[in-house]
């Protein structure tokens, strides 16, 4: 008692592609092609053919008089994979009026002439493949295209240089922009930098203007010291909640005058722009140049927050800006695509105990160092020791700190080489110490970088490579009392090494933000075990997600240098204009959809989708696809216990003949 | 040691590689001893306490092993200086086993009497005979049949702390036995049969 | 001499509960009996295998079947009224899908003999052994084989419709009466062949008053051990394996309303192959976990999951049987 | 009481006997109740393994094996000697790492009439007990006489935090372990940066110059760190430090005084046990000096390292990781097939 | 063909990792068993437990499923549902008699064609040792005679 598949048999025609040589050479084309023809004939083929090409134009032709010639209402192309060729075909047979989703690829050179010897064993397997063809395209629906129509807003979240590069050539284009920043400004971990390899530019000089243009841009809107807290809706039209925190500064009235922070009495260690090497007062802008200049204060730390007095801000304020009764406050906004450039977080090197960070006073971070070579940073841009006085005479520095390791990250963090190459540089610049740079492999491949590496050998930078095995300040004679001693092999000299310093550097590398997992499922995109997010494709498409309408860009995705990062947020900026530029954007119409009349309302399917696209209506006790939502996995198809849902595309018939067909050969056998 | 050094490599280049030999270790070492993993960083060597000692950091010796140079490795000092202090194996980022391939490299050298300084082997072998015979270590018997052996003038100079042993009770002049001594030569004698089959 | 169409009933491989629910139809039975002329129904009227043999071909309008064939006098029996029928109704689950003595198919035929004849539980001093053939003195005399597994009626003869249920309930077989008086009377259409009739065509869950939330299923638990379980809940939701979900709707919900799991005796909805199948994946994609480990644990809650899954469908399933009911096959 | 089965090791019946009887008295108290394996065998220190791969095991592994037949409830070994509990985890961890290995080991345990099956049994180190099981705050609560004043290096050695299979120490390098407990019984402990660099392990025996110079450089920088006596868990670390001074001084001409104990030895006078039961005196570098001192103020030391945050002037140091979780969990493909 | 039993399997593929993972094998020339003959699906929580039952019915001897790795799920988290379908599967199948190894969940991403190559020919030589499942010949029956198990107990 099971409807498994209709009785009508549709005309199927059937074209087996040789592909130059690259499938006869083990696949007997012509035997496959007669055996389609006889024994697919009850089956419905009413043609089947064999071409060298079957991509190239002819070959394509070849199809389309076909259909029209032969009137097929069915195609099975046997040829490479879909992924390659399944637009060319279906195209051919659109151009020829016939729906292209009743065209189906078979892929007999990726599965089975390339990765077979046998010629026989390969000749029989091409059979069952294009059998299971057969059987399934007969089970194919003619299915249409969705359009949607696309908001021409955008949101971009995260405020680094990616984030800005993208909203700028948005915004440039003349669409609106919402950038959202959890930070009080925006600028990212490029703000606290000094300088910036290879071409030592400051890191301000260029990233001001352009945080300067974000900020004033007529087509963005910069929501700083916000974060997303809920996305709903699909591509072209999303709707995204987004939290401002209390800066507890009244923006209308606030000209950034600065005089709250220079009358607030308390200071804390500043661990988000300083690194936790410098201070800043409670009410504050991270940096002089930061975009917007309006101040927050930082609550938990606040005299008044904590004990009900001081208040002195509000005191000298002359425009009265500050407001104590600032409540968090919730936006909701409109828009049809969504960047994400979320950027990365900083190795915690205190993890790696044998470095001594965090037990020895003058072992410190790379972000750290940047900050202190900053001339706007804590020291003032000297170069000094712990004590904040002391000039280094030796500094050694030391690569690949929780990258390239199985304790900590796996991965290499790829900017790692040439910032510790800039370290170098600026130390012998600034002190004239003898720099020491410990490195395992030295990895300087883009434009101008091996000639900086090249720079800094000739500066006289002293080379050994190694991993260092631990930084101690354990002495085993005068000549290393007082000293952090750096003890590696110098794995071409062969030897273990003890090198005494007076600092120590960390090039420690990146990591995905703490809450990328979060971030992932808030946004609905992939997230790799890492947790960098998956982009849809790793070459041909490195800025798109599996979830239409959301891009990502920069080191959100991966580790990545500045103009790597750059690079993505014009590209994520592209992918979106054009999307605009669409007006409407086609979905493949690989959906699923409930039939109501069998939904029990079970509510089994509801959890499933990871989308939202599943709704429950109580008052009918049934459930819904929104199909615009639907990516079309098939999951709650594959879970409704009562077979109410369907799915176009993959449906259980498609599948269960595509069974059927490629064990043919096993049940004749019976 | 570059004496020793140049010394390997010459018979090195002398034997055809033996390109075996890694996966040789690998199979044969306790756990999984990811040692084709190695890249060559050298945070072994550089952990090494005694590295200076030895005539081939860790690292040089699994580029040698790599290299098949079979003879070369077994003849190294190092694995015996190994103290197995596991400061290399908690730094490798590769997660290989150091101090294991260390031990199997020994147990290698001895098989094939390649050793060039029998001490340490033959301590060991001197510890493992007191063991098999009495399921415990003795240590004033290992002692002394190691130093006259090895050093008997250090035994001289040794005996002053060797009855400072013995009088504060710290060391026994009698070996402990265990009660199941029957049953601890049967496995291991089905244990050693085992080892020579795989 | 009538000219009334003539009705049968015949009770194959079955524990006959489908008899007591044809007549608990009450009254409407005595108009069974007014419209129609008993050909055939051993419970009821006396009449015997060779009456109907002498029948011609297709006389008899109406045969509901229960029962499932499980030796070849049920074969024999299902052919015959097959070839004497105008409409012939696999009735209830042994019939439609196999129901309990389906799953005589997960073990094979000599084990189930060694069962019943020679177990603790078995008084049998002689250690009689029934055979097909058996030589007395009196001469040799024979029993009806058993089939090497139970099958559904369809998959011997030729069904026209298939009405699910153990039993069906009564008041779908006197709907199901109602309308076969009204096509007699002209007055209605047949359905189209091979439908399910005198049931839903969604699940249990459709007719359950239970209140139902999203799902997600930390522990599967008996309903014993789940005391006392929320009567307004979904029990599912209480860890508790309905089969509801996955089970066609027609009986209205009795067993969920009287506080029991459903068991699954109206078989599958519309259009379904598998009915176990569709209600493990049901199950196993509302687990709350993601760790094998976790997920094994709370899959420990179904002891016997081909028993849970397949207590009415196993004969009618994708596999028909278990692999032990082929042993003895060769294979 | 916490019920334990307790595998002491040979060196525990003759040169670490000091280790043995202090632990002994400790026990009681702090409510550790052990249970002795019956007929254990030696582990084979770091010497069988560098002979023979599955005989050097098998041996662990009786011990193993007979503990898990052992039935006083519990499933949880406790060695007090370092090689010992690192030869035991590690034979129950490679056993599982390795199912060939395992399987081997188990035919050969089979000739006994025995069997393992890796993973039955929790091996740990009795430091790990002491601190994780019985805790701090109940030690704090039995001391009656604080060591107040004593200044102690905790030497914690090699083979307790590494390899660490179970991640059951804050940090394979820089442990705080020992350090607390030290604390918790009132010593004033020093920063000690070699806490646990090495001894020189067997080197003693087959390569001295090697260890006297690992031996050195401890007792040079216990010195340096103004500490009036050495620490350990270590039967080992302790015969080394101890026996060999004397030769160490000899071989560089020096004249270093560095007494060393066992950490149960300080908990059994913190608790108040009289020195005599507790193995003082069975050292060869005697520890009267040393313990002369407790009660008796010491001038305040040298701070080492990093400036803290309070101190305004100078930049900032980030604050101490307190448990570091080293190593991500191995992934399938890389245990054996 | 030969006389080793040359087990006959099917598998079923993510659209967006293990097919593109076959892809990769092609591409890269990779040769592995011809005895697996692939389905593609839109992801792994695609599979619905009746196709693997349809398969093994209709004459497969091993189904092999393969999907993204863990937590890398295309559609975020869909392969854990496949996970928890396989798992009750597995016990199904053996609650029926039949071999839960015929059954097979295997990770493999876009990047690991070899990895994928590699599970085929282990899952082959692992059906192979467990010989023949042929279902569909059970079900037709064939060479089978009905007293047998009769005769066989009185026997």
């Amino acid at each position: 008692m099971s409807a498994e598949s209709k009785s009508s048999k549709p005309k199927v025609g059937v074209y087996i592609c040789h592909c130059g040589t690259n499938i006869s050479h083990t696949v007997d084309v012509e035997q496959v092609r007669e055996w389609a023809e006889k024994t697919l004939g009850a089956e419905g083929v009413v043609i089947a053919r064999d071409y060298k090409f079957m991509c190239s134009s002819l070959g394509q032709e070849l199809i389309e008089k076909d259909i029209k010639e032969l009137g097929l209402e069915r195609v099975v192309v046997a040829a490479c994979s879909p992924h390659l060729h399944e637009m060319t075909f279906r195209g051919a047979s659109k151009r020829s009026g016939l729906n292209p989703y009743l065209t189906e690829l078979a892929s007999i050179r990726e599965q089975v002439s390339w990765v077979h010897t046998d010629k026989a064993v390969a000749t029989e397997k091409a059979k069952a493949v294009v059998a299971g063809a057969v059987r399934r395209v007969i089970q194919n629906e003619p299915l249409e295209e969705i359009r949607v129509p696309i908001h021409p807003d955008t949101l971009v979240v995260g405020g680094g240089i990616a984030g800005i590069q993208a909203a700028l050539e948005i915004a440039n284009a003349g669409f609106k922009v919402y950038l959202v920043e959890r930070e009080p400004s925006i600028g990212g971990h490029m703000a606290q930098f000094d300088k910036t390899f290879p071409t030592l530019d400051c890191a301000a000089c260029i990233l001001t203007p352009r945080m300067f243009e974000a900020g004033n841009h007529p087509n963005i809107e910069l929501l700083t010291w916000s974060e997303v807290t809920h996305v709903a809706g699909y591509v072209g039209n999303f709707t995204v909640t987004i939290k401002k925190k209390p800066r507890y500064v009244n923006t209308d009235l606030c000209t950034g005058c600065g005089i709250c922070v220079e009358k607030c009495p308390k200071k804390v260690v500043d661990d988000v722009y300083e690194a936790g090497l410098g201070y800043r007062k409670v009410v504050y802008t991270p940096f002089a140049q930061a975009v917007p200049k309006y101040p927050v204060i930082d609550a938990p730390n606040c005299t008044y927050f904590q004990k009900g007095t001081c208040k002195a801000c509000e005191k000298f304020c002359p425009t009265n800006a500050i407001d104590f009764t600032q409540k968090e406050e919730y936006v909701t906004i409109q828009v049809g695509n969504i960047i994400l450039a979320t950027g990365y977080d900083l190795f915690d090197a205190r993890r790696v105990s044998n470095y001594g960070y965090g037990r020895l006073a003058n072992v410190f971070t790379s972000i750290e160092f940047e900050r202190m070579s900053n001339a706007a940073g804590p020291t003032g841009g000297n170069i000094v020791l712990r004590d904040g006085k002391t000039q280094p005479k030796t500094v050694g520095i030391i690569h690949c700190v929780g990258s390239r390791d199985k304790n900590y990250n796996n991965y290499c963090s790829s900017i790692c080489c040439m910032q510790s190459l800039k370290f170098a540089h600026l130390v012998r610049e600034r002190t004239g110490a003898t720099v020491y740079e410990f490195y395992i492999d030295m990895r300087t491949p883009m434009k101008a970088y091996d000639e900086f590496y090249q720079r800094v050998l000739e500066e006289g930078t002293l080379f050994v490579r190694g991993k260092v095995a631990q930084v101690t300040n354990a002495a085993r004679n005068e000549r290393e009392e007082g000293k952090l001693i750096i003890q590696v092999e110098d794995t071409l000299a062969g030897k273990q090494r003890r090198i005494p310093v007076d600092m120590v550097i960390l090039s420690i590398g990146m990591e995905p933000r703490h809450d990328a997992k979060e971030t992932s499922h808030l946004f609905g995109v992939g997230c790799s075990s890492d947790g960098w997010f998956i982009e849809k494709h790793p070459k041909l498409d490195p800025v798109s997600t599996m979830t239409e309408g959301v891009m990502i860009a920069g080191c959100a995705t991966g580790p990545k240098d500045i103009p790597a990062s750059v690079a993505q947020g014009a590209a994520a900026a592209a992918r979106v204009l054009n999307k605009i530029m669409q007006k409407e954007v086609v979905l493949e119409p690989i959906k699923a959809s409930i039939n109501e009349a069998q939904c029990s309302g079970c509510r089994i399917c509801n959890g499933l989708c990871p989308f939202n696209a599943i709704l429950f209506h109580e008052d009918r006790m049934v459930s819904e696809i929104n199909p615009a939502l639907c990516q079309g996995c098939g999951t709650c198809v594959a879970a409704c216990p009562a077979g109410a849902i369907s799915g176009t595309g993959f449906s259980n018939e498609q599948i269960l003949a595509q069974i059927d067909g490629l064990l043919m050969d096993v049940n004749l056998a019976v | 040691m570059p004496q020793a050094d140049t010394q390997s490599f010459r018979t090195a280049l002398i034997q055809e590689e033996d390109l075996s030999l890694l996966e040789e270790v690998s199979m044969k070492t306790a756990g999984v001893s990811h040692l084709e993993m190695c890249i060559q960083c050298g945070s072994c060597g550089g952990s090494c306490p005694p590295a200076e000692e030895m005539d081939h950091t860790p690292r040089m010796l699994f580029a040698m092993l790599r290299a098949g140079m079979r003879d070369a490795v077994l003849q190294s000092n190092t694995p015996w200086i190994c103290v197995s202090c596991y400061h290399c194996v908690v730094r490798c980022p590769q997660n290989v086993h150091i101090t294991d391939v260390m031990y199997t490299l020994k147990s290698m050298a001895i098989r094939a009497k390649k050793y060039r300084d029998a001490t340490a082997p033959e301590f060991s072998e001197t510890f493992v005979d007191m063991v098999e015979k009495y399921g415990r270590s003795f240590e004033f018997g290992l002692a002394t049949r190691h130093y006259l052996k090895h050093a008997p003038l250090r035994l001289v100079g040794m005996s002053t702390l060797g009855l400072g042993m013995l009088t504060k009770g710290r060391m026994s002049l009698t070996p402990k036995r265990i009660k199941g001594m029957p049953q601890l030569k049967a496995i291991l004698d089905k244990a050693k049969e085992l080892e020579l089959t795989s | 001499m009538s000219e009334k169409p003539k009705f049968a009933m015949y009770w194959s491989g079955s524990c006959g509960g489908c008899e007591i629910a044809v007549l608990n139809i009450g009254e409407k039975i005595l108009e069974v009996d007014a419209r129609f002329e008993v050909a055939f129904w051993p419970v009821a009227v006396d009449a015997k295998v060779k009456d109907v043999e002498a029948l011609p071909d297709g006389d008899i309008l109406l045969t509901l079947w229960n029962g499932s064939i499980r030796n070849e006098e049920n074969e024999h029996m299902a052919h015959l009224l097959r070839r004497k029928s105008k409409l012939l109704v696999a009735f209830g689950s042994c019939a439609t899908e196999g129901c309990i003595p389906g799953l005589a198919n997960l073990a094979p035929l000599g084990e189930i003999f060694e069962t019943v004849y020679h177990t603790i539980s078995t008084d049998n001093p002689q250690g009689i052994h029934p055979q097909p053939v058996t030589q007395v003195p009196e001469g040799e005399i024979t029993i009806p084989a058993l089939k090497d597994r139970v099958y559904t009626l369809s998959q011997v003869v030729d069904v026209d419709y298939y009405m699910p249920g153990c039993p069906p309930e009564s008041h779908q077989i006197a709907a199901v009466l109602d309308l076969v008086f009204q096509v007699l009377e002209g007055k209605a259409q047949l359905p189209p062949k091979g439908s399910v009739i005198g049931a839903g065509g969604s699940t249990v869950c459709d007719e359950c008053p239970r209140a139902r939330n999203v799902k997600t299923i930390k522990a599967f638990r008996r309903i014993q051990e789940v005391a006392p379980a929320d009567p307004a809940l979904c029990l599912l939701e209480q860890g508790i394996p309905c089969n509801g979900p996955a089970t066609r709707s027609g009986c209205d919900a009795r067993c969920p309303r009287a506080g029991a799991q459903c068991i699954g005796c109206y078989g599958p909805a519309e259009g379904v192959i598998d009915y176990g199948a569709r209600l493990m994946t049901a199950f196993a994609s509302v687990i709350d976990a993601t760790e094998p480990e976790e997920i094994e644990r709370i899959l420990d809650g179904i002891p016997d999951p081909a028993g849970q899954f397949y207590r009415f469908n196993l004969a009618d399933s994708l596999f028909k049987a278990g692999a032990p009911a082929f042993k003895h096959n060769g294979h | 009481m916490n019920d334990y089965l307790f595998y002491p090791g040979c060196s525990m019946e003759s040169s670490a006997k000091a280790y043995y009887d202090s632990l002994m008295e400790i026990a009681e108290p702090l409510g550790i109740n052990l249970k002795e394996i019956e007929d254990w065998n030696c582990c084979g220190a770091t010497e069988y393994v560098g002979i023979n791969l599955i005989p050097a095991y098998s041996l662990i592994a009786r011990n193993l094996a007979l503990a898990a037949k052992m039935n006083n409830g519990t499933k949880t070994v406790v060695a007090p000697c370092s090689a010992c509990y690192l030869n035991l985890a590690k034979a129950d961890y490679y056993m599982a790492e390795r199912p060939a290995l395992g399987e081997k080991v188990n035919q050969a345990l089979e000739a006994g009439g025995l069997h393992y099956v890796p993973g039955t049994l929790d091996i740990r180190h009795i430091l790990d007990v002491i601190i994780n099981d019985i805790g701090l705050d109940v030690l704090k609560s039995k001391v009656v006489k604080p060591l107040k004043g004593l200044r102690v290096a905790p030497y914690l050695g090699c083979m307790v935090p590494r390899p660490d299979y179970y991640h059951r120490w804050s940090d394979p390098e820089h442990p705080i372990e020992l350090e607390e407990v030290l604390k918790a019984i009132g010593a004033e402990v020093v920063d000690f940066p070699r806490a646990t660099a090495c001894c020189g392990g067997h080197m003693t025996q087959i390569g001295p110059e090697t260890a006297y110079e690992l031996i050195r450089r401890l007792i040079s920088s216990a010195e340096k760190y103004k500490a009036d006596i050495m620490v350990t868990v270590c039967p080992m670390c302790q015969m080394n430090i101890d026996a060999y001074q004397a030769e160490t001084n000899r071989h560089f001409g020096t004249h270093y005084h560095m007494p060393i104990v066992f950490f149960t030895q300080l908990i059994g006078l913190a608790l108040g046990f009289p020195p005599e039961k507790l193995g003082f005196g069975t050292e060869i570098t005697s520890t009267k000096e040393a313990l002369a001192r407790i009660g008796v103020e010491v001038p305040e030391a040298v701070e080492e390292g990093a400036p803290r945050r309070k101190k305004e002037e100078g930049l900032p140091m980030p604050p101490r990781l307190l448990k570091n979780v080293k190593g991500k969990p191995r992934n399938a493909e890389e245990a054996e097939q | 063909m030969s006389e080793t039993f040359e087990p006959v399997i099917i598998g079923f593929t993510c659209n967006w990792c293990s097919y593109r993972a076959a892809d990769l094998a092609g591409t890269a020339r990779m040769k592995y068993a011809p005895n697996v003959r692939l389905i593609r699906l839109m992801c792994s929580g695609r599979l619905d437990p009746t196709f693997v039952m349809k398969a093994l019915a209709s004459g497969a001897d091993g189904v092999l499923i393969t999907g993204c790795h863990p937590g890398e799920c295309h559609y975020i988290e869909q392969n854990y549902k496949a996970l928890r379908r396989y798992l009750l599967l597995r016990r199904v199948l053996k609650g029926m008699g039949i071999e839960p190894e015929r059954v097979k969940l295997v990770w493999a991403s876009a990047a690991e064609g070899m990895k994928l190559a590699q599970e085929i020919n282990t899952f082959v030589e692992e059906i192979r040792a467990l010989g023949p499942l042929g279902w569909n010949r059970k079900l037709a029956g064939n060479g089978h005679k009905v007293e047998e198990p009769a005769l066989e107990v009185a026997a």
